[in-house]
């Protein structure tokens, strides 16, 4: 246990460096950084108990810190790790173009377990001990929530990279806090709007027990109200249940025109899954609010075979959208030809909008960055995107994709891009509705 | 509010059947190793996972549901038998927390080292071809596979039963889960029974990985949520109680089913509740001995 | 090392409040970061409260996390929906924690063994769900947010505690007055009594000790200071995540009390310290930190059952007593 | 056929009766433990149980130490009736016991295991006055542990004691409630010659203060030492009366041919 026992260092800045090298996994050099790791592991357990952590004089031209909390173990560990790759692709490509006015931008990548006490507890190292100047990241809505709480208390800047509706509202949001990533009302609106025309307007959700599943309900009800479609039941399950066929038979009885799986990830997969397994796709389209690229790949063809759902993004609009082209062929040479998923380019985008307005407000002071990001108008990776005013809610198109079960060129050719919609103020929900003034 | 016909109750039963078949199969496992080594195995949701990892791998290797059918349970059974030999047998007579909390450091080992070895995002796994689709029951259409499924529960309980009826390994078994002290008595090597009795048990949680396996989504953390639902099951059952293990593995996976139609939110709680009720008026299970670890 | 220890040993078993409350004023300076040295501080005195139902009186819960949660909650909502002082909200956390307590004692105590462990765990998951599901008051799977005390003034200081230095030290009079009370009670006649229930509880009813009545006290008093623990870190994070009421949370507790020395003192203070510290360097190198834990984790149960301070301990007395030994 | 007897024997002692068993029996399942045993036992009086091996002392012991309760009848402790209350109900009102199996507080030292067992008479729920300050009960607990030859021994934990000493820390433990019935079942088991002769001594001592009941197989052994004798076959009172009594009646003799 001896190993344990911190011993005093005058550089604490160090151990964390160490760590970060470390958190930001380098696809193509895996080799090189484990050793290194191994290295940071004996580094690392001495230094990181530095006496006099705190107030640490920073000098001019120190480096630019965010702070980039995410679940880099746990149920989205492959997402949050794509997010850091992303991420990492942002800084580095900020770096080489000099950074600003000297000053290099630095990573800190932290593991919030996707438990929002784990979230919180980071968050408040990051700002207290490494003295972070902004945080980006997060994978869930518990999570973006908690640290938005932390972060809102301390007047740091926070651009959530993960979905939620709540963040948007008056009641969790402050002028620090930016979010980046699709919201559920605007992704299932978009989903409705074209599922429902197309498949038919008989109804049954079966919805993850928790906020973020009803706010998907409830975007999927407003935008059919208006289409004529008709909820036959929400069926609400536990979150992060493993077996789903006790729901089915009741499903199987409603005979839906669609079926919308208001659940994410591992749920979203075992529910195609059974369903399938179900026979439920004779009668019944499948549809899904959100398609992860990694669920997908992670279940498999069969399981979602012609299932449609919306995403942020998907490398497959190279095709149709420059930007997406000039971003899959960055990340693709960074990491040996892979591609982005939907959760890793949000990473990307969320840490570039926040240098940019950096540059634009000459200061990396809150407001000021604050301020320049409200006013920020920018083509990252998926064509033109912008902030609301009044809840920074990033306004951006949304891509309706189908899975693909034959004819796939490679691992990464899943889904076929069956429309794009428009970014447009009017699928948000209005800003009186949320709390916010004006 | 769809209408409860007899045909959808009676669906929704074959579901819960369906599903207690894989409770009901863990509970065997860790009642089986609790009633001889009185050892509460919080890795038997680790050996679950282990077990569907593997299954799917022997499963592309040997291009054979059935062959992984028989290797993974043999290869899970023996990382048990491993652990039993050199993690749990230096804490037989240390009482019922040790072993408990060994089993539990054992779980993140075995979770963390299925991630180095086949990836965080899971395996996707597929029913085999020849089960696939659904059948009409006339009650309503089926999965095949989780017909299957109830077939192989059977089975192997029914082996399970033969073997501890049946054989001299069956009556030590009987003998020990009564009394420990019987066995010793009896003149046989405690620890080659022991050894043997929590890699069969091991061996039954590989098992039923492989079954389940096609029916979910196979990944590291598969086999958190497993656990807790068959440690009710064996409790309610009554630990140390095979009978127990299989009719309240059944009981259970009803009682899921019907509760996930009539009130959905709570069918995860109701097999707690559940858990709660039996124990409050039963304490020692509905099939177990009273007394046992007063 | 033993014959340096023992004097060192003697004087901190002589006044063990005292002197864990001497290092306690120092430690946040050997901690990496103040959230953690909090954090080890709310968690010390979650295992230290599990301690003394799980080490003293043998009673092994696995439903400890309803009581860290209930804690936080009851303060979280008292300040988010009710405004009120977050001195009374701390109170009400408590008290709330307690209350539960002696409904989930009343009815687990009448199971033994693995079946007193699996009843706690029961009922805990029920209070799980009881919250998860009251969303309007508790904000449901997301949590609580909003849980901020303001910045106020107390003889002629201003305390913030978005200053982490500032929290520290008002958390640490909290845990103070808690580690006080344990104290105290443990070396009660009442202590006494609780640890002959876990040696012998037929032997102790056999000396006229009423054994339900004093488990059932013991469950409340441990409730009630993991209740603490909760209600300070629902003002410590300014936010109350559901996994606070979780069993996995109820896990830790075991293990804090295990790898620190079940039935000791400062064992599970110890053990929450190491814990935490080790998780969060362990975590920053490598992402396969639950390898690294689970290994720890055994090669504690096999080679050090009684723990990091358990086994300074045991070497002292056999320093001292060497007749206590053979 | 000897319940006459009994009624008579009742008359002339009413006056000191200290406890008093009514129609006892008790069944366990199928099997018939006890039936219908009623037997009174006097103040200040050493008096044992006896019959060969599955006649029900053991039974009839834990009935009348509260440990588990009959199926019908009754027990009377000065003349209240007890029967059904919990264990410690019956410690409070004087009744302490010692177990055939040896059954002390292993890891406390064998000088709490008795502090505990005095404690009780001074503070039950009492959470903060420091228990090492609790006026005279260390000193009480040290008394005792003389008294029963312990006293060289008192902070080696009572599990690393030798067998016969664990016994002899039961008897202390028993002893601190300062009881007017003290039951033991079987105190000699597995005690060498020597211990056992130390025993006896000090339960005779005993017996001047308080009524003592011994369960015991061993028939010679009580036969010197005891008042009375009460013998018991198949959960059936075969004869009670004193040793000579016994000696002679012919039903015992029978029951106990080749043994004793």
């Amino acid at each position: 246990m001896s190993t344990l026992i911190p011993a005093p260092t005058p550089n604490p800045e160090h151990s964390t460096s160490h760590a970060d090298q470390h958190a930001a996994p380098q696809a193509n050099m895996q080799a090189t950084s484990r050793r290194r790791l191994l290295q940071a592991g004996a580094a690392g357990t001495v230094l990181a108990g530095a006496p006099f952590a705190i107030n640490i004089v920073r000098a001019q031209g120190a480096p630019i810190k965010i702070g980039f909390p995410t679940p880099l173990t746990g149920a989205f560990s492959a997402e949050a790790q794509d997010q850091v790759r992303a991420a990492e692709l942002a800084v580095k490509e900020f770096n080489d173009g000099g950074g600003f006015n000297g000053r290099k931008v630095e990573l800190l990548v932290r593991d919030d377990k996707l438990n929002p006490g784990e979230a919180a507890s980071r968050t408040l190292e990051l700002i207290e001990k490494d003295k972070v100047d902004f945080i980006v990241g997060s994978l869930s809505a518990a999570t973006q929530l908690s640290i938005n709480a932390v972060t809102r208390e301390r007047k740091v800047i926070f651009n959530s990279i993960s979905q939620s509706d709540a963040i948007n509202e008056a009641k969790d949001w402050s002028p620090y806090t930016f979010h980046e990533a699709l919201n559920p009302h605007m992704t299932a609106g978009a989903v409705a709007r074209y599922a429902f025309p197309k498949y038919g307007k008989k109804v049954v959700y079966l919805t993850a027990d928790y906020a973020y599943g009803h706010e998907m309900v409830r975007g999927f009800e407003r935008a059919g109200k208006a289409l004529g479609a008709t909820t036959l039941a929400d069926i609400r399950h536990p979150l992060g249940a493993a077996d789903y066929s006790a729901f089915l038979p009741r499903i199987q009885a409603l005979k839906p025109d669609i079926l919308v799986l208001c659940n994410f990830g591992r749920d979203l997969v075992n529910s195609a899954k059974q369903a399938t397994d179900f026979g439920l796709k004779e009668s019944t389209r499948l549809v899904a609010p959100v398609l992860l690229f990694t669920s997908r790949v992670a279940g498999g063809a069969d399981a979602f075979e012609g299932v449609v759902g919306g995403t942020s993004y998907y490398w497959g609009m190279e095709d149709s959208i420059p930007a997406a082209k000039a971003f899959n062929d960055k990340f693709r040479r960074a990491y040996g030809g892979a591609v982005p998923s939907d959760y890793g380019a949000l990473g990307y985008a969320g840490v570039r909008s926040v240098l940019q307005a950096v540059v634009n407000a000459k200061s990396t002071d809150s407001d000021k960055v604050a301020d320049a990001l409200g006013r920020l108008e920018y083509n990252w990776y998926k064509g033109n995107q912008f902030y609301r005013k009044c809840d920074h809610q990033s306004v951006q198109s949304i891509i309706i994709v189908e899975s693909k079960s034959k004819g796939m060129k490679d691992k990464n050719d899943v889904f076929s891009v069956a429309s794009i919609e428009a970014p447009s103020e009017s699928n948000l929900r209005s800003c009186s509705e949320l709390g916010h003034k004006g | 509010m769809v209408e409860l016909t007899p045909q959808l109750l009676g669906l929704q039963l074959v579901t819960g059947v369906a599903l207690g078949a894989i409770y009901a199969l863990l509970a065997v496992g860790l009642s089986l190793i609790f009633g001889m080594l009185t050892v509460v195995n919080f890795a038997h949701g680790a050996f679950f996972m282990v077990g569907a990892f593997l299954g799917i791998y022997f499963q592309t290797l040997t291009g054979s549901f059935a062959l992984s059918l028989v290797i993974t349970p043999l290869v899970v059974g023996s990382v048990g038998m491993l652990a039993e030999r050199f993690l749990v047998r230096p804490l037989y007579g240390r009482g019922i927390d040790y072993p408990l909390l060994l089993t539990f450091g054992l779980s993140y080992v075995l979770i963390e080292l299925m991630r180095v070895l086949f990836g965080i995002e899971g395996l996707p796994s597929s029913t085999p071809a020849m089960l696939r689709g659904s059948v009409d029951l006339g009650i309503g259409r089926f999965p095949l596979y989780r017909l299957v499924l109830i077939g192989a529960t059977a089975a192997v309980v029914l082996g399970l039963w033969l073997m501890i009826e049946k054989t001299r390994f069956g009556l030590i078994i009987r003998a020990g889960s009564r009394d420990p002290e019987i066995v010793r008595v009896l003149g046989v090597d405690v620890a080659r029974v022991w050894l043997l009795v929590f890699g069969l048990g091991t061996a039954i949680a590989g098992l039923s990985g492989v079954l389940a396996a096609p029916t979910r989504a196979v990944n590291p953390e598969m086999g958190i949520t497993v656990l807790a639902e068959s440690f009710v099951v064996t409790v309610v059952g009554g630990m140390g109680s095979l009978m127990g293990a299989v009719v309240a593995g059944l009981l259970v996976g009803v009682v899921f089913s019907m509760t996930s139609l009539l009130a959905p939110e709570f069918a995860e709680l109701s097999i707690f509740v559940l858990m709660a009720l039996v124990l409050l008026v039963r304490p020692q299970g509905l099939f177990g001995k009273a007394g046992l670890m007063g | 090392m033993a014959p340096l220890l023992t004097p060192v040993l003697t004087l901190i078993a002589r006044h063990r409040v005292l002197s864990v409350l001497l290092f306690l004023l120092i430690f946040p300076w050997l901690m990496p970061y103040e959230a953690l040295a909090v954090n080890i501080l709310i968690f010390g005195l979650y295992a230290v409260g599990f301690n003394l139902l799980f080490g003293y009186t043998g009673m092994l819960s696995f439903g400890h996390a309803a009581f860290l949660g209930v804690g936080s909650y009851l303060t979280g909502m008292s300040i988010v929906h009710a405004h009120l002082h977050w001195l009374i909200a701390i109170a009400i956390g408590v008290g709330a924690s307690g209350l539960v307590g002696a409904l989930m004692g009343h009815l687990a105590i009448r199971t033994r063994g693995i079946y007193f462990s699996m009843v706690t765990l029961a009922l805990g998951q029920i209070v799980y769900y009881g919250f998860y599901k009251a969303e309007r008051w508790t904000g449901g799977e997301n949590g609580l947010r909003g849980v901020t005390v303001p910045a106020f003034e107390f003889a002629g200081w201003t305390i913030d505690f978005t200053n982490p230095v500032t929290k520290y030290y008002v958390m640490l009079g909290f845990v103070a007055i808690a580690l006080g009370l344990v104290s105290r009670i443990l070396a009660s006649p009442f202590g006494a009594v609780i640890e002959a229930i876990r040696e012998n509880e037929k032997r102790a009813a056999a000396c006229g000790y009423d054994v339900a009545r004093s488990k059932l006290l013991v469950f409340v008093l441990s409730a009630a200071i993991c209740g603490l623990a909760g209600s300070l870190r629902a003002i410590h994070l300014s936010v109350v995540p559901i996994d606070s009421l979780h069993y996995l949370q109820s896990g830790q507790a075991v293990m804090m009390c295990l790898l620190g020395g079940m039935g000791t003192f400062f064992g599970p203070f110890v053990g929450a310290a190491v814990f935490l510290y080790l998780e969060d360097v362990v975590t920053t190198l490598t992402r396969h930190w639950m390898a690294v834990v689970g290994t720890i984790f055994m090669v504690f149960i096999l080679f050090f059952p009684r723990g990091i301070w358990g086994s300074l301990i045991a070497r002292w007395e056999r320093a001292t007593t060497p007749s206590a030994q053979t | 056929m000897n319940a006459p007897l009994i009624q008579r024997h009742a008359m002339d002692v009413q006056a000191d009766i200290l406890i008093e068993a009514r129609h006892i029996s008790r069944q366990f399942g199928a099997f018939q433990a006890l039936t219908d045993i009623s037997v009174q036992f006097r103040a200040k009086h050493l008096c044992a149980i006896i019959g060969p091996n599955g006649a029900g002392k053991s039974t009839f012991f834990n009935i009348l130490s509260g440990a588990i309760a009959p199926s019908s009848g009754s027990v009377l402790f000065q003349g209240q009736d007890i029967t059904g209350l919990e264990p410690h109900e019956y410690a409070r009102r004087g009744i302490a016991k010692s177990f055939q199996i040896t059954n002390v507080f292993k890891q406390l030292s064998a000088h709490e295991n008795v502090r505990v067992a005095v404690q009780m008479r001074h503070a039950r729920f009492d959470f903060f006055s420091p228990r090492a300050k609790l006026a005279g009960v260390a000193q009480t607990a040290q008394a005792l542990l003389e008294r029963v030859g312990l006293a060289s021994l008192g902070q080696k934990p009572a599990g690393d004691l030798a067998h016969g000493q664990q016994r002899s820390l039961e008897v202390a433990m028993a002893l601190a409630a300062d009881p007017q019935l003290l039951l033991m079942d079987e105190p000699t088991a597995g005690m060498s010659p020597e211990e056992t002769t130390v025993m006896m001594d000090l339960i005779t001592e005993l017996a001047a203060e308080r009524t003592v009941i011994l369960v015991e197989h061993k028939m010679k052994l009580v036969m010197g030492i005891c008042k009375t004798l009460i013998v018991l076959h198949h959960g059936q009172l075969l004869a009670q009366g004193s040793p000579e009594d016994i000696r002679a009646n012919p039903e015992v003799r029978r029951v106990y041919l080749g043994q004793g």
